[in-house]
């Protein structure tokens, strides 16, 4: 079978398309509907004075058809939107894999892979020699994120099917998803940086529309508007970068990677290249929520929760990563700036290590896991280990997927409450939840032979075998941080005993089959997808990384003796393990309340002073900014207006209208208003102009 | 003496002429006929310089509509002659006639001493047989975004001229 | 039609220099209209001449050269041209209904 | 005899036969025919008293235009009066160059043979030189509407011009259409693949009955006859011509009307060409030239049947189904064969 490329992204549009224009239909029909009943239903506003009490009857009765208690869209419409959702985006997924599987095996069974297949659709645009070809790309790069990045997204449809039931938006919600999965797959596929950035920002646009789906609240849209102004910081860097690369290599098409490694560019400054490097770095900085951009990724929860799963941790947010490794060719030429994304990847890991330790929302905590470990991949790919941090990228997809949905079952479970505090012994009323999260749970904390253990050894191992020790440090312990959130998260939620209502007690239910299928597909792939990379060290060839050598600059940089790598690797295993004894031990005991949920870790955090009230409050971040940027730039903006506006710029401009009005006053006599005087000046400047050039 | 230069004599001197009544002749219809003849042997002269589609273009967009659109406007306004009255301004005619003058004079010497001009490029793409598939071809992909530019100012132009010749402003 | 459209592929026997003369002693004639003309509608007439003449030159060249860009050039000439007198005529008719004249030197509103 | 000379002899004789000959045998007879068809049309006999069949009618109601007097009325701009006629006669005679008539002739001259393609002019912006010629016999109603110096005349003649403005984009897309699909400007060009493939009428019916309702009006023919409407404007733009003058008036709309049929006859059904069937040797290319010469009768024969059948539109419906109705139609009709086209 040969299916073109195009279809790929092309399928969720049309899914968009499709879903939007009937929503919009379907609602403004809702909308008439309703309006015609509010009507019939008050007469009086039309001076009917009588029929009051009848009006009211038929009103009430509307409230009870319509009431939030139950689905709020008739069965055949969900259906509708649900079923076109599910098949636009299984249909992509059925091309992808058919293209990316039969690319992958013959890749790996030659030797050195095979080049890549460069499909254009069509010629975009041409200005001067410049031109820009909407063509689409499979290398093994694509081939892999494609592939999980639409198994992926097919799963989360399907779990958003139930989860989304009885919400008013449902079809704006997958048209609204489908048109993500349209952005990202652009993004992925595209041949050149001009139509990775329509992929680029169309999935900033539909992280907007959907971290604010619920636009009526009010910390929605602020946590929309947040994400979109921080992702612009960083797309100014982007297409500032964009614009570097082409100047540094006369073309975006992603030829310029060859270009690189060949060392052909135009010129040699190397300070152009540095600059193009921290240029796009920024743009994965704010695509990917590192530090000191990731202030959004957090409010980002706002949204529904496979939304959370789907862009705020298995795809999106990974773009930065896939962009930086993209460039890998680039970035290598610029080792500085490389060295600049290690310590961003690391600082941003820790970081975002210590603020989970201490949330009490589920989902935040999942959101500052996220972080963190977009952290470990651009590590990953700061110490050149380019293959490994997309690895990771794969492996974290499945297992953070299938945390946040398996957090999005919980949360339906307990009727929308999403703090851990109020949770507790779930484990037995949510069985297949709390077995496919706890999976999930263990392959995040890096235990053998889950996922999360290859992926993220072979960081740190790259990390030691690169000689960055430090770096190694950090990495070490925050996997061990990273354990104990986790397996906090794990106790207070599943283990234990209730903590919260009575009333919510009783309502406690496993969720339908339709979020639970994804659930233990996710979990099966966060046990499996691991032995794709199995180093050599245990008897691996590591196929991933090697898959994925064609496409990227260094994808082995440093090697290590097998004993070493033994070393590093019980030595990652143990410092989880104390994470999570001290997790386990800590929480999900006897006694705890939803005030104080663990003694001993109330304890600590008393003990701790400062450090501990300093990561309680997340380091005051939002409010280091508020202090540091905002609050200054407002006393600027103050002072710039009262003192600088009104004074100087508003006195230059008298002076300068008060200059024109002089010369005004002298020069008038020659404006006679009559436009052939006008042409004669005209003329006669031409004439003496065209002397000029000619008789020069 | 070939056909073509024939050809050339007459239609460049018919041009001439009637661009010079076009400013001669006091009533602009006839204004706008001259005008009219003058685009016609234009035409002819782009034939021999082998564009045949700019020539066709020219005709049919020049005299097929713009020049009507002129000749309708005169209609509107119902102008028949220009004032006779005497021309108050000497000076301006003075200092125009001697522009026109200086500025033909150099334009003409520039021209005329260009000197034999370079030979057409090997391979170059015009003259052609048919060259319509080059020029199309050209103006989807080296002026594509001027193209775009250019149907935006037509939309804008047909809306600005809908709302300039509009009676009221509501 | 068919002597012109066949010699479009052989070579020419008038030399060049005559249509850049033709070019711009009608270049000329148009400006002699926009400066010596008082009716705001001839002087516009003139300045369509003044482009159609450089539009010859425009062929002219592109047909030194061999190279299409030129007719091109023209191309884009001929339709900003439509647009142009679109919006110009429709601004004389505005102006004639406000002042009843089309008269460029009883239209000088834009002095002091 | 050298190559040159003989494609010299050939264009003249050409010129001669489609001007000469064929234009001059069909133009006078469509006169008389245009006065039997109404009468067909509306049972009665139409004129049979001077000669066979009222045959001489054409020799009488030619003498008369020429005997007439010629009236020039005082205050109009005599220069545009006289000209006016014929420009408006020109667009009808000049389309006939570009319109292939037949297969391509061989003639043996001293042994040599040689192919004539018969058509007077091949030029590769066939269409474009059509609705050229055709904008500009747009000035002639002008001119005789505005030189005239009556405002019934100036009444018809805006009416038409702005009638023949709105049509002619129609006109123009549904055309377009036609040389999308053949790939030329060339009309040869599109008699040869309408030869090779279908008859455009069956995949651009569409366009077909746009580019027949602008032919009519185009042509300024009943139903779309506004421009001379007697009723309202007391005979339109030719109100203040006689005689000879008027004549060519009479004789520019019927070239308008032979030049409208023989292009839908080349546009739409396949000019000279019969599906399955090849025309060679001289008999074939003299087959040919009678095939075409059919179906451009056919067409004018349509013209006749519609200008006694249909009654007269209002000005502002004529209005309305050209940039309402047709024009759109057209534009989605150009879309659609664009896509088709596109697609293959």
């Amino acid at each position: 079978m040969n299916l073109p490329l195009w279809l790929i992204p092309a399928l969720p549009l049309a899914g968009f398309l499709l879903n939007g224009s009937v929503a919009l239909f379907a609602g403004w029909r809702r909308a008439r509907k309703s309006t015609a009943a509010w009507r019939e239903a008050h007469p009086e506003d039309h001076g009917h004075d009588g029929d009051a009490a009848a009006g009211h009857g038929h009103d009430d009765h509307g409230h009870d058809a319509h009431g939030p208690s139950g689905p709020f869209l008739p069965y055949g419409e969900r259906l509708f939107y649900g079923v076109v959702g599910v098949l636009s985006v299984g249909l992509a997924t059925v091309v992808a894999l058919a293209n990316a599987v039969p690319y992958a095996l013959a890749s790996t069974a030659s030797e050195g892979g095979i080049g890549p297949v460069v499909q254009s659709v069509w010629k975009w645009m041409a200005a001067g020699h410049v031109s820009v070809e909407m063509a689409f790309r499979l290398d093994p790069l694509s081939a892999m994120m494609v592939s999980f990045v639409t198994f992926v997204g097919l799963l989360i449809h399907v779990f958003s099917v139930g989860y989304m039931q009885d919400e008013e938006g449902y079809g704006r919600y997958f048209a609204y998803l489908n048109l993500f999965m349209f952005a990202m797959l652009t993004l992925i596929l595209a041949d050149s940086l001009v139509v990775l950035f329509i992929g680029w920002e169309g999935v900033g646009l539909c992280s907007y529309l959907l971290i604010g789906y619920y636009y009526d609240k009010d910390f929605a849209h602020a946590a929309g508007k947040k994400a979109f102004v921080t992702n612009r910081i960083g797309d100014f860097g982007m297409v500032l970068g964009i614009f570097g690369i082409l100047a540094l290599f006369g073309t975006t098409d992603f030829s310029f990677v060859d270009l690189a490694k060949a060392g052909a560019m135009n010129g040699t400054a190397s300070i152009t290249v540095y600059a193009v490097c921290l240029l796009l770095f920024l743009g994965a900085v704010g695509k990917s929520a590192q530090v000191p951009l990731y202030v959004w990724l957090p409010d980002a929860m706002a949204g529904p929760t496979p939304v959370s799963a789907l862009i705020h941790a298995a795809t999106m947010v990974t773009a930065g990563v896939y962009l930086v490794a993209r460039c890998s060719a680039v970035f290598v030429l610029a080792p500085d700036a490389l060295t600049l994304v290690a310590w961003v990847g690391a600082g941003t890991a820790v970081f975002a290590a210590t603020i989970g330790l201490a949330q009490n929302d589920i989902k935040k905590v999942l959101a500052y896991s996220t972080v963190s470990q977009l952290g470990y991949m651009f590590l990953a790919c700061g110490v050149g280990a380019f293959g490994v941090g997309m690895f990771h990228v794969f492996t974290h997809a499945f297992f953070k997927a299938c945390l946040f949905l398996g957090s999005g079952s919980v949360i339906m479970a307990m009727h929308h409450e999403q703090d851990m505090r109020a949770m507790g012994g779930l484990a037995p009323k949510v069985k297949r939840t709390y077995l496919t999260m706890m999976v999930a749970t263990v392959a995040i904390a890096g235990i053998p032979p889950l996922a999360g253990f290859f992926s993220k050894d072979q960081i740190l191992g790259a990390a030691f075998a690169g000689g960055h020790l430090v770096l190694f440090a950090i990495g070490l312990f925050t996997a061990g941080m990273t354990a104990f959130y986790m397996f906090r998260l794990a106790r207070m939620t599943f283990y234990g005993e209730f903590r919260g209502t009575e009333e919510a007690e009783k309502h406690v239910h496993e969720s339908p089959a339709t979020m639970t299928v994804p659930l233990i597909v996710l979990a099966a792939g966060s046990i499996l997808v691991g032995f794709l990379g199995v180093p050599e060290a245990l008897g691996g060839s590591n196929r991933f990384v090697s898959f994925l050598a064609p496409s990227l600059a260094t994808a082995h940089p440093h090697h290590l003796s097998h004993a070493t790598e033994y070393v590093l690797m019980a030595l990652s295993v143990a410092v989880a393990a104390a994470g999570i004894l001290l997790a386990w031990r800590w929480y999900g005991q006897k006694g705890a309340t939803p005030e104080v949920p663990s003694a001993a870790a109330q304890a600590f955090y008393e003990k701790s002073g400062a450090l501990g009230r300093l990561v309680a409050n997340k380091w005051y971040v939002d409010e280091g900014i508020e202090a540091a940027v905002l609050s200054p730039f407002r006393k600027i903006g103050t002072f710039l207006w009262r003192g600088f506006d009104s004074l100087v710029i508003d006195g230059i401009v008298n002076a300068s209208a008060f200059l024109v009005e002089l010369t005004g006053d002298l020069v008038r006599f020659f404006t006679t208003g009559n436009v052939r005087n006008y042409a004669l000046s005209f003329s006669l400047g031409v004439l003496v102009l065209a002397l000029y050039v000619f008789l020069r | 003496m070939s056909l073509e230069l024939v050809v050339f004599a007459i239609a460049s001197g018919l041009a001439i002429v009637s661009a010079l009544a076009m400013v001669v002749v006091k009533t602009p219809v006839r204004s706008v006929i001259s005008l009219v003849v003058t685009f016609f042997a234009l035409a002819v002269l782009s034939i021999l310089l082998a564009a045949p589609f700019i020539a066709a273009i020219q005709v049919i967009v020049y005299a097929g509509a713009i020049l009507v659109l002129f000749l309708f406007v005169v209609m509107l306004l119902n102008l028949t002659k220009e004032a006779e009255a005497t021309d108050r301004r000497p000076i301006q005619k003075l200092l125009g006639l001697v522009s026109v003058v200086a500025l033909g004079g150099l334009l003409l010497g520039v021209t005329l001493r260009a000197g034999a001009p370079p030979v057409p490029a090997a391979g170059g793409l015009i003259p052609a047989k048919d060259e319509i598939p080059i020029l199309g071809r050209l103006l989807f992909s080296d002026y594509l975004l001027a193209f775009e530019a250019l149907s935006v100012l037509l939309l804008l132009a047909a809306v600005g001229a809908l709302v300039l010749s509009k009676r009221r402003f509501d | 039609m068919e002597g012109a459209a066949m010699n479009a592929v052989v070579p020419m026997t008038v030399p060049l220099n005559a249509f850049l003369a033709v070019g711009t002693i009608l270049f000329v004639i148009g400006l002699a209209g926009v400066l010596l003309k008082r009716n705001a509608l001839s002087m516009f007439l003139s300045i369509e001449l003044m482009m159609n003449a450089v539009n010859l030159l425009f062929l002219a060249y592109a047909r030194m050269r061999g190279d299409a860009s030129g007719q091109m050039v023209v191309f884009f000439v001929i339709a900003v041209a439509a647009a142009e007198a679109a919006v110009g005529l429709a601004i004389f008719v505005a102006l004639f209904r406000a002042k009843r004249t089309i008269d460029v030197d009883q239209i000088a509103s834009l002095k002091w | 005899m050298s190559d040159a000379t003989f494609a010299l002899v050939a264009t003249g004789a050409k010129i001669l036969f489609v001007w000469v000959i064929a234009l001059a045998t069909i133009l006078p007879n469509l006169v008389w025919a245009e006065r039997r068809v109404a009468g067909m049309i509306q049972d009665r006999p139409g004129p049979n008293r001077v000669g066979p069949f009222g045959f001489f009618q054409i020799i009488a109601d030619g003498t008369k235009f020429f005997m007439k007097e010629s009236v020039t009325p005082l205050y109009v701009d005599k220069l545009l009066y006289n000209l006016a006629p014929w420009i408006t006669l020109m667009p009808g005679l000049v389309t006939f160059a570009v319109i292939p008539f037949g297969a391509t002739l061989p003639v043996t001259i001293g042994g040599v043979t040689r192919e004539v393609p018969l058509v007077i002019a091949d030029v590769n912006i066939g269409v474009l030189y059509i609705f050229a010629f055709t904008g500009l016999g747009i000035y002639g109603l002008v001119l005789a509407g505005w030189s005239s110096n009556n405002k019934y005349s100036l009444m018809g003649g805006l009416r038409a011009s702005a009638q023949i403005i709105s049509y002619e984009l129609s006109m123009g897309f549904a055309a377009a259409g036609v040389f999308l699909a053949a790939g030329t400007l060339r009309l040869a060009g599109v008699v040869e693949w309408q030869q090779a493939h279908v008859w455009n009428v069956v995949p651009q019916f569409v366009g077909f009955l746009v580019f027949l309702i602008a032919a009519f009006a185009e042509t300024n023919r009943l139903p779309f006859d506004l421009a001379e409407a007697e009723e309202e404007l007391a005979g339109g733009f030719h109100a203040e011509y006689s005689s000879f003058k008027f004549g060519m008036f009479f004789m520019g709309e019927y070239a308008n009307l032979i030049a409208a049929s023989a292009l839908m006859a080349t546009l739409y059904f396949g000019g000279w060409s019969l599906p399955g069937v090849t025309f060679t040797g001289v008999w074939g290319a003299l087959a040919s030239v009678a095939v075409f010469f059919a179906k451009t009768i056919g067409f004018i024969f349509l013209f006749l049947w519609v200008r006694w059948t249909f009654p007269r539109f209002r000005y502002d419906q004529l209005m309305d189904l050209g940039w309402k109705f047709l024009l759109p139609l057209s534009f989605f009709h150009l879309i659609a064969v664009a896509a088709f086209v596109a697609a293959k």
